[in-house]
Protein backbone atom coordinates (compact mmCIF):
# COMPACT_ATOMS: atom_id res chain seq x y z
CA UNK A 1 0.00 0.00 0.00
CA UNK A 2 1.85 2.86 -1.22
CA UNK A 3 1.20 6.09 1.06
CA UNK A 4 2.05 8.58 -2.51
CA UNK A 5 0.91 7.46 -5.38
CA UNK A 6 0.35 8.82 -9.18
CA UNK A 7 -2.34 7.33 -10.74
CA UNK A 8 -4.52 7.33 -14.14
CA UNK A 9 -7.31 5.64 -12.52
CA UNK A 10 -10.15 7.80 -10.86
CA UNK A 11 -9.45 8.07 -7.58
CA UNK A 12 -11.53 7.39 -4.27
CA UNK A 13 -10.95 9.82 -1.19
CA UNK A 14 -11.94 6.60 1.03
CA UNK A 15 -9.16 4.84 -0.09
CA UNK A 16 -6.82 7.36 0.28
CA UNK A 17 -8.12 7.93 3.76
CA UNK A 18 -8.22 4.25 4.32
CA UNK A 19 -4.57 4.40 4.33
CA UNK A 20 -4.06 6.77 7.21
CA UNK A 21 -6.73 5.65 9.69
CA UNK A 22 -5.31 3.91 12.97
CA UNK A 23 -6.01 3.80 16.37
CA UNK A 24 -4.29 6.39 18.03
CA UNK A 25 -6.20 9.01 15.18
CA UNK A 26 -9.89 10.47 15.97
CA UNK A 27 -9.27 12.93 13.04
CA UNK A 28 -9.20 12.34 9.49
CA UNK A 29 -9.17 15.62 7.04
CA UNK A 30 -9.28 14.53 3.50
CA UNK A 31 -8.57 17.26 0.34
CA UNK A 32 -10.01 16.68 -2.64
CA UNK A 33 -9.19 18.99 -6.01
CA UNK A 34 -11.39 18.74 -8.80
CA UNK A 35 -12.08 19.46 -12.33
CA UNK A 36 -14.03 23.07 -11.86
CA UNK A 37 -15.68 24.66 -15.20
CA UNK A 38 -16.10 27.67 -14.32
CA UNK A 39 -12.17 30.23 -13.60
CA UNK A 40 -12.24 34.07 -14.09
CA UNK A 41 -15.38 33.37 -16.32
CA UNK A 42 -13.52 30.85 -18.89
CA UNK A 43 -15.07 27.98 -19.17
CA UNK A 44 -13.05 24.15 -18.89
CA UNK A 45 -14.50 21.41 -20.94
CA UNK A 46 -11.99 19.12 -19.82
CA UNK A 47 -8.09 18.82 -18.50
CA UNK A 48 -5.26 16.88 -19.17
CA UNK A 49 -2.53 16.39 -16.18
CA UNK A 50 0.84 15.14 -17.45
CA UNK A 51 3.71 13.72 -14.18
CA UNK A 52 7.41 13.14 -14.46
CA UNK A 53 5.77 10.47 -12.56
CA UNK A 54 9.15 9.13 -10.26
CA UNK A 55 10.27 12.09 -9.42
CA UNK A 56 6.48 13.75 -8.68
CA UNK A 57 6.64 10.38 -5.77
CA UNK A 58 9.99 11.65 -4.50
CA UNK A 59 8.48 14.96 -3.84
CA UNK A 60 5.12 13.55 -2.37
CA UNK A 61 7.41 11.15 -0.12
CA UNK A 62 9.46 14.91 0.72
CA UNK A 63 6.50 16.34 1.61
CA UNK A 64 5.37 13.44 3.34
CA UNK A 65 8.65 14.53 6.19
CA UNK A 66 8.28 17.72 5.66
CA UNK A 67 4.81 17.02 7.62
CA UNK A 68 6.03 14.46 9.78
CA UNK A 69 8.75 16.94 10.81
CA UNK A 70 6.25 19.96 11.82
CA UNK A 71 3.77 17.07 12.57
CA UNK A 72 5.18 14.76 14.37
CA UNK A 73 1.36 13.31 15.22
CA UNK A 74 0.13 12.77 11.70
CA UNK A 75 0.11 10.44 9.18
CA UNK A 76 0.07 11.29 5.44
CA UNK A 77 -1.27 9.37 2.37
CA UNK A 78 -1.59 11.08 -1.22
CA UNK A 79 -2.38 10.34 -4.50
CA UNK A 80 -2.62 12.52 -7.60
CA UNK A 81 -3.95 11.53 -11.16
CA UNK A 82 -3.08 11.76 -14.68
CA UNK A 83 -4.71 11.56 -18.26
CA UNK A 84 -7.79 13.29 -19.38
CA UNK A 85 -10.36 14.88 -16.55
CA UNK A 86 -13.90 15.86 -16.66
CA UNK A 87 -15.90 18.30 -14.60
CA UNK A 88 -16.02 17.50 -10.95
CA UNK A 89 -13.51 14.57 -11.31
CA UNK A 90 -11.03 14.14 -8.82
CA UNK A 91 -7.18 15.26 -9.67
CA UNK A 92 -5.90 14.36 -5.85
CA UNK A 93 -6.52 13.37 -2.75
CA UNK A 94 -4.82 14.04 0.51
CA UNK A 95 -5.54 12.41 3.33
CA UNK A 96 -3.98 13.17 7.26
CA UNK A 97 -4.88 11.79 10.27
CA UNK A 98 -3.85 12.24 13.79
CA UNK A 99 -4.98 12.19 17.35
CA UNK A 100 -6.57 15.83 17.36
CA UNK A 101 -7.69 17.19 14.95
CA UNK A 102 -6.29 21.20 14.75
CA UNK A 103 -3.07 19.25 13.24
CA UNK A 104 -4.99 17.35 10.25
CA UNK A 105 -6.47 20.50 9.21
CA UNK A 106 -3.10 22.41 8.84
CA UNK A 107 -1.01 19.66 7.99
CA UNK A 108 -3.96 19.62 4.99
CA UNK A 109 -3.68 22.47 3.92
CA UNK A 110 0.22 23.01 3.94
CA UNK A 111 0.64 20.12 1.59
CA UNK A 112 -1.53 21.18 -1.28
CA UNK A 113 0.20 24.46 -1.06
CA UNK A 114 3.78 22.29 -1.22
CA UNK A 115 1.98 19.87 -4.27
CA UNK A 116 1.27 23.50 -5.68
CA UNK A 117 5.54 24.48 -5.64
CA UNK A 118 7.03 21.57 -5.37
CA UNK A 119 5.52 18.38 -7.38
CA UNK A 120 6.59 17.79 -11.29
CA UNK A 121 2.74 17.52 -12.41
CA UNK A 122 1.25 19.87 -15.20
CA UNK A 123 -1.76 20.90 -16.37
CA UNK A 124 -3.57 21.54 -19.37
CA UNK A 125 -6.50 23.35 -19.80
CA UNK A 126 -8.91 22.76 -22.67
CA UNK A 127 -11.44 25.50 -23.00
CA UNK A 128 -13.95 26.46 -24.84
CA UNK A 129 -11.76 28.87 -26.83
CA UNK A 130 -8.36 27.40 -26.70
CA UNK A 131 -6.01 25.46 -24.83
CA UNK A 132 -2.70 26.34 -22.23
CA UNK A 133 -0.51 24.61 -19.44
CA UNK A 134 -1.53 26.11 -17.05
CA UNK A 135 1.05 28.39 -14.99
CA UNK A 136 3.21 28.49 -17.67
CA UNK A 137 2.71 32.03 -18.81
CA UNK A 138 4.57 34.92 -18.10
CA UNK A 139 0.87 36.46 -16.28
CA UNK A 140 0.49 33.73 -13.88
CA UNK A 141 3.49 32.89 -11.62
CA UNK A 142 6.84 31.81 -13.24
CA UNK A 143 9.17 30.35 -10.82
CA UNK A 144 10.90 34.21 -10.16
CA UNK A 145 8.56 35.51 -8.18
CA UNK A 146 8.63 32.16 -5.69
CA UNK A 147 8.90 28.98 -6.99
CA UNK A 148 10.37 26.01 -5.16
CA UNK A 149 13.30 26.36 -3.61
CA UNK A 150 16.86 25.15 -5.07
CA UNK A 151 18.15 21.64 -3.51
CA UNK A 152 22.01 21.08 -4.20
CA UNK B 1 25.62 10.51 -22.46
CA UNK B 2 23.34 12.14 -20.40
CA UNK B 3 19.83 11.83 -20.48
CA UNK B 4 17.46 15.29 -20.97
CA UNK B 5 13.51 15.37 -20.37
CA UNK B 6 10.75 17.42 -21.66
CA UNK B 7 7.59 18.14 -20.07
CA UNK B 8 3.87 19.84 -20.93
CA UNK B 9 4.66 22.59 -23.13
CA UNK B 10 8.47 22.44 -23.25
CA UNK B 11 8.08 18.68 -24.28
CA UNK B 12 5.64 20.15 -27.04
CA UNK B 13 7.95 22.71 -28.65
CA UNK B 14 10.92 20.15 -28.58
CA UNK B 15 8.68 17.83 -30.29
CA UNK B 16 9.92 15.01 -28.45
CA UNK B 17 10.21 13.40 -24.59
CA UNK B 18 13.67 12.94 -24.29
CA UNK B 19 17.07 13.49 -25.99
CA UNK B 20 20.58 11.56 -25.36
CA UNK B 21 23.63 13.79 -25.88
CA UNK B 22 26.88 13.67 -24.65
CA UNK B 23 27.02 16.72 -22.63
CA UNK B 24 28.67 15.37 -19.49
CA UNK B 25 31.19 18.16 -18.08
CA UNK B 26 28.04 21.16 -18.97
CA UNK B 27 26.99 23.01 -16.27
CA UNK B 28 22.83 23.82 -16.48
CA UNK B 29 23.42 26.90 -18.22
CA UNK B 30 25.40 25.69 -20.46
CA UNK B 31 23.12 23.08 -21.53
CA UNK B 32 20.31 25.43 -21.47
CA UNK B 33 22.20 27.96 -23.99
CA UNK B 34 22.93 25.05 -26.02
CA UNK B 35 19.30 23.84 -26.52
CA UNK B 36 17.91 27.40 -26.72
CA UNK B 37 20.40 27.84 -29.50
CA UNK B 38 19.80 24.14 -31.19
CA UNK B 39 16.29 23.45 -30.63
CA UNK B 40 15.07 27.23 -30.21
CA UNK B 41 13.13 26.29 -26.91
CA UNK B 42 11.71 29.18 -25.12
CA UNK B 43 11.50 29.98 -21.67
CA UNK B 44 13.91 27.86 -20.58
CA UNK B 45 14.86 30.63 -17.87
CA UNK B 46 11.74 30.52 -16.27
CA UNK B 47 12.08 26.63 -15.91
CA UNK B 48 13.63 24.50 -13.01
CA UNK B 49 15.97 22.10 -13.66
CA UNK B 50 16.17 18.61 -11.61
CA UNK B 51 19.30 16.25 -11.81
CA UNK B 52 17.76 13.15 -11.11
CA UNK B 53 14.52 13.45 -9.92
CA UNK B 54 16.29 16.41 -7.30
CA UNK B 55 16.10 20.12 -7.96
CA UNK B 56 19.35 21.40 -8.76
CA UNK B 57 20.26 24.74 -10.09
CA UNK B 58 21.93 26.66 -13.31
CA UNK B 59 25.76 26.16 -11.51
CA UNK B 60 25.39 22.20 -11.11
CA UNK B 61 27.64 20.18 -13.01
CA UNK B 62 26.33 17.72 -15.12
CA UNK B 63 27.97 14.08 -14.66
CA UNK B 64 28.04 11.13 -17.10
CA UNK B 65 24.86 9.24 -17.17
CA UNK B 66 22.61 11.94 -15.39
CA UNK B 67 19.24 12.59 -15.79
CA UNK B 68 18.16 16.37 -16.12
CA UNK B 69 14.30 16.98 -16.27
CA UNK B 70 13.43 20.43 -17.12
CA UNK B 71 10.18 21.41 -15.32
CA UNK B 72 8.10 24.12 -16.45
CA UNK B 73 5.78 25.60 -13.45
CA UNK B 74 4.14 22.64 -12.36
CA UNK B 75 0.13 22.83 -11.70
CA UNK B 76 -0.65 20.00 -10.07
CA UNK B 77 -3.45 19.59 -7.15
CA UNK C 1 -30.64 13.68 -0.77
CA UNK C 2 -30.85 14.99 2.94
CA UNK C 3 -27.77 17.34 3.39
CA UNK C 4 -28.12 16.86 7.29
CA UNK C 5 -28.29 13.56 8.74
CA UNK C 6 -28.14 11.56 11.52
CA UNK C 7 -27.75 7.73 11.14
CA UNK C 8 -27.19 4.52 12.71
CA UNK C 9 -25.20 2.79 9.58
CA UNK C 10 -21.63 3.05 9.04
CA UNK C 11 -20.95 6.09 7.00
CA UNK C 12 -18.71 5.83 3.92
CA UNK C 13 -16.92 10.02 3.47
CA UNK C 14 -16.96 9.61 -0.28
CA UNK C 15 -21.08 9.50 0.28
CA UNK C 16 -21.10 12.56 2.23
CA UNK C 17 -18.48 14.68 -0.37
CA UNK C 18 -21.01 13.45 -3.12
CA UNK C 19 -23.51 15.74 -1.65
CA UNK C 20 -21.67 18.82 -2.13
CA UNK C 21 -19.82 18.23 -5.39
CA UNK C 22 -20.32 20.43 -8.27
CA UNK C 23 -19.15 21.88 -11.40
CA UNK C 24 -18.28 25.21 -9.65
CA UNK C 25 -16.51 23.48 -6.82
CA UNK C 26 -12.31 22.98 -7.29
CA UNK C 27 -11.77 21.67 -3.58
CA UNK C 28 -13.85 19.57 -1.53
CA UNK C 29 -12.53 19.00 2.38
CA UNK C 30 -14.28 16.57 4.44
CA UNK C 31 -13.39 15.81 7.81
CA UNK C 32 -13.96 12.44 9.33
CA UNK C 33 -14.12 12.25 13.36
CA UNK C 34 -13.19 8.64 14.42
CA UNK C 35 -13.11 6.46 17.72
CA UNK C 36 -9.49 7.07 19.26
CA UNK C 37 -8.38 3.94 21.49
CA UNK C 38 -6.22 6.47 23.86
CA UNK C 39 -7.25 9.44 25.33
CA UNK C 40 -4.98 11.17 28.36
CA UNK C 41 -3.19 7.10 28.50
CA UNK C 42 -7.10 5.96 29.22
CA UNK C 43 -8.01 2.97 26.73
CA UNK C 44 -11.14 3.39 25.06
CA UNK C 45 -12.84 -0.07 23.98
CA UNK C 46 -15.85 1.47 21.97
CA UNK C 47 -18.29 4.45 22.35
CA UNK C 48 -22.08 4.38 22.09
CA UNK C 49 -23.45 8.01 20.83
CA UNK C 50 -27.10 8.91 21.36
CA UNK C 51 -28.73 11.93 19.84
CA UNK C 52 -32.06 13.94 20.03
CA UNK C 53 -32.55 12.99 16.83
CA UNK C 54 -35.08 15.34 15.28
CA UNK C 55 -33.56 18.61 16.98
CA UNK C 56 -29.58 17.14 16.04
CA UNK C 57 -31.02 17.62 12.67
CA UNK C 58 -32.59 21.08 13.05
CA UNK C 59 -28.99 22.21 14.93
CA UNK C 60 -27.42 20.80 11.74
CA UNK C 61 -29.53 22.98 9.38
CA UNK C 62 -28.65 25.80 11.75
CA UNK C 63 -24.71 25.56 11.19
CA UNK C 64 -25.41 25.06 7.57
CA UNK C 65 -27.06 28.32 7.54
CA UNK C 66 -24.38 30.22 9.33
CA UNK C 67 -21.86 28.56 7.06
CA UNK C 68 -23.67 29.65 4.42
CA UNK C 69 -23.86 33.06 5.93
CA UNK C 70 -19.85 33.23 6.50
CA UNK C 71 -18.90 31.55 3.28
CA UNK C 72 -21.37 32.16 0.90
CA UNK C 73 -19.50 30.12 -1.87
CA UNK C 74 -19.51 26.87 -0.05
CA UNK C 75 -22.19 23.72 0.30
CA UNK C 76 -22.02 21.80 3.25
CA UNK C 77 -23.11 18.51 4.13
CA UNK C 78 -23.20 16.26 7.60
CA UNK C 79 -23.45 13.18 8.62
CA UNK C 80 -23.29 12.09 12.04
CA UNK C 81 -23.70 8.27 13.40
CA UNK C 82 -25.39 6.87 16.69
CA UNK C 83 -25.20 3.94 18.25
CA UNK C 84 -22.48 1.41 19.24
CA UNK C 85 -19.16 2.65 17.67
CA UNK C 86 -15.65 0.66 17.71
CA UNK C 87 -12.12 2.18 17.16
CA UNK C 88 -11.66 3.38 14.11
CA UNK C 89 -14.92 3.75 13.43
CA UNK C 90 -16.19 6.97 11.61
CA UNK C 91 -18.68 9.10 14.11
CA UNK C 92 -19.32 12.01 12.07
CA UNK C 93 -18.35 13.24 8.12
CA UNK C 94 -18.02 17.03 7.60
CA UNK C 95 -17.63 17.56 3.60
CA UNK C 96 -17.56 21.42 2.45
CA UNK C 97 -16.92 21.99 -1.49
CA UNK C 98 -16.17 25.24 -2.93
CA UNK C 99 -14.63 26.93 -5.77
CA UNK C 100 -11.22 27.96 -4.43
CA UNK C 101 -9.81 26.03 -1.26
CA UNK C 102 -9.16 28.16 1.60
CA UNK C 103 -13.37 29.05 2.30
CA UNK C 104 -13.53 25.13 2.46
CA UNK C 105 -10.55 24.53 4.73
CA UNK C 106 -12.70 27.01 7.11
CA UNK C 107 -15.84 26.19 6.96
CA UNK C 108 -14.90 22.89 7.86
CA UNK C 109 -13.28 23.43 11.07
CA UNK C 110 -15.89 25.97 11.72
CA UNK C 111 -17.99 23.41 11.55
CA UNK C 112 -17.04 21.07 13.98
CA UNK C 113 -16.42 23.40 16.45
CA UNK C 114 -20.19 24.09 16.28
CA UNK C 115 -21.05 20.71 16.20
CA UNK C 116 -19.53 20.12 19.77
CA UNK C 117 -21.08 23.36 20.74
CA UNK C 118 -25.07 23.30 19.79
CA UNK C 119 -25.89 19.46 18.50
CA UNK C 120 -27.60 17.37 21.08
CA UNK C 121 -25.81 14.23 20.85
CA UNK C 122 -23.85 12.31 23.81
CA UNK C 123 -21.42 9.81 23.80
CA UNK C 124 -20.79 7.15 26.45
CA UNK C 125 -16.99 6.23 26.91
CA UNK C 126 -16.88 2.27 27.81
CA UNK C 127 -13.06 2.46 29.62
CA UNK C 128 -11.29 -0.59 30.45
CA UNK C 129 -11.96 0.53 34.03
CA UNK C 130 -15.48 2.16 33.28
CA UNK C 131 -17.76 4.19 31.59
CA UNK C 132 -19.20 7.76 31.70
CA UNK C 133 -20.99 10.39 29.41
CA UNK C 134 -18.41 12.72 28.08
CA UNK C 135 -18.83 16.26 28.75
CA UNK C 136 -21.16 15.50 31.63
CA UNK C 137 -18.63 16.42 34.31
CA UNK C 138 -17.86 18.88 36.88
CA UNK C 139 -14.41 18.88 35.79
CA UNK C 140 -14.69 18.99 32.04
CA UNK C 141 -16.94 21.99 30.16
CA UNK C 142 -20.24 22.35 32.26
CA UNK C 143 -21.84 24.82 30.20
CA UNK C 144 -21.31 28.01 32.49
CA UNK C 145 -17.55 27.69 30.88
CA UNK C 146 -18.76 28.71 27.60
CA UNK C 147 -21.73 26.17 26.61
CA UNK C 148 -23.95 27.05 23.30
CA UNK C 149 -25.75 30.46 22.80
CA UNK C 150 -29.47 30.78 24.09
CA UNK C 151 -32.05 31.35 21.45
CA UNK C 152 -35.54 32.67 22.92
CA UNK D 1 -49.95 18.55 29.31
CA UNK D 2 -46.58 19.13 28.35
CA UNK D 3 -43.68 16.44 27.28
CA UNK D 4 -40.51 16.18 28.93
CA UNK D 5 -37.33 14.37 27.40
CA UNK D 6 -34.47 13.09 28.87
CA UNK D 7 -31.25 11.97 27.41
CA UNK D 8 -27.26 10.98 28.35
CA UNK D 9 -26.79 10.50 32.05
CA UNK D 10 -29.89 12.21 32.68
CA UNK D 11 -31.98 9.40 31.09
CA UNK D 12 -30.58 6.79 32.87
CA UNK D 13 -30.51 8.95 36.10
CA UNK D 14 -34.61 9.48 35.70
CA UNK D 15 -35.06 5.91 34.39
CA UNK D 16 -36.92 6.94 31.42
CA UNK D 17 -36.65 8.88 28.55
CA UNK D 18 -39.81 10.92 28.72
CA UNK D 19 -42.69 12.50 30.97
CA UNK D 20 -45.77 13.83 30.50
CA UNK D 21 -46.85 16.56 33.02
CA UNK D 22 -49.47 18.95 33.78
CA UNK D 23 -46.98 22.21 34.10
CA UNK D 24 -48.45 24.54 31.32
CA UNK D 25 -47.69 27.99 32.81
CA UNK D 26 -44.44 27.46 34.50
CA UNK D 27 -41.20 29.15 33.69
CA UNK D 28 -38.09 26.42 32.63
CA UNK D 29 -36.54 27.05 36.19
CA UNK D 30 -40.12 26.20 38.12
CA UNK D 31 -40.08 22.89 36.03
CA UNK D 32 -36.31 22.13 36.92
CA UNK D 33 -37.00 23.11 40.66
CA UNK D 34 -39.74 20.90 40.26
CA UNK D 35 -37.92 17.70 38.69
CA UNK D 36 -35.71 18.35 41.58
CA UNK D 37 -37.81 17.71 44.08
CA UNK D 38 -39.80 15.04 42.61
CA UNK D 39 -37.14 12.82 40.50
CA UNK D 40 -33.60 14.07 42.04
CA UNK D 41 -32.19 14.39 39.31
CA UNK D 42 -28.74 16.01 39.82
CA UNK D 43 -26.65 18.54 37.93
CA UNK D 44 -30.20 20.17 36.18
CA UNK D 45 -28.83 23.47 36.86
CA UNK D 46 -25.60 22.83 34.55
CA UNK D 47 -28.21 21.05 31.64
CA UNK D 48 -28.93 23.26 28.57
CA UNK D 49 -33.29 23.01 28.18
CA UNK D 50 -34.66 23.27 24.48
CA UNK D 51 -38.19 23.73 23.79
CA UNK D 52 -39.69 22.43 20.66
CA UNK D 53 -36.05 21.41 19.58
CA UNK D 54 -34.87 25.29 19.86
CA UNK D 55 -32.38 26.21 22.87
CA UNK D 56 -34.31 28.96 25.54
CA UNK D 57 -33.86 30.08 28.57
CA UNK D 58 -34.48 29.51 32.76
CA UNK D 59 -37.18 32.32 32.22
CA UNK D 60 -39.12 31.09 29.22
CA UNK D 61 -42.73 30.08 29.73
CA UNK D 62 -44.37 26.87 28.93
CA UNK D 63 -47.05 26.76 27.62
CA UNK D 64 -49.77 23.98 26.24
CA UNK D 65 -49.03 21.05 23.98
CA UNK D 66 -44.24 22.07 24.46
CA UNK D 67 -41.98 19.42 24.31
CA UNK D 68 -39.22 20.39 26.65
CA UNK D 69 -36.08 18.46 26.78
CA UNK D 70 -32.96 18.31 29.05
CA UNK D 71 -29.81 18.88 26.93
CA UNK D 72 -26.60 17.57 29.27
CA UNK D 73 -23.38 19.19 27.57
CA UNK D 74 -23.06 17.73 24.01
CA UNK D 75 -19.91 15.38 22.70
CA UNK D 76 -20.79 14.54 19.61
CA UNK D 77 -18.32 14.89 16.99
Amino acid sequence: MALFEITSEPIAADTVAGKVKRPEAGAVVTFSGTVREWTNGRRTLKLEYEAYRSMAVKQMERIGQEVQDRWPDTRTAITHRVGELHITETAVVIAVSSPHRRSAYEANEYIIERIKELVPIWKKEYWEDGTAWVGDQLETHPYSKGGPPLYD
Amino acid sequence: MINILFFARLQEEAGRESLHVEKAGYTIRELKEWLDEEYRLTGLNRTMTARNEEFTNDDAVIADGDTIAFIPPVSGG
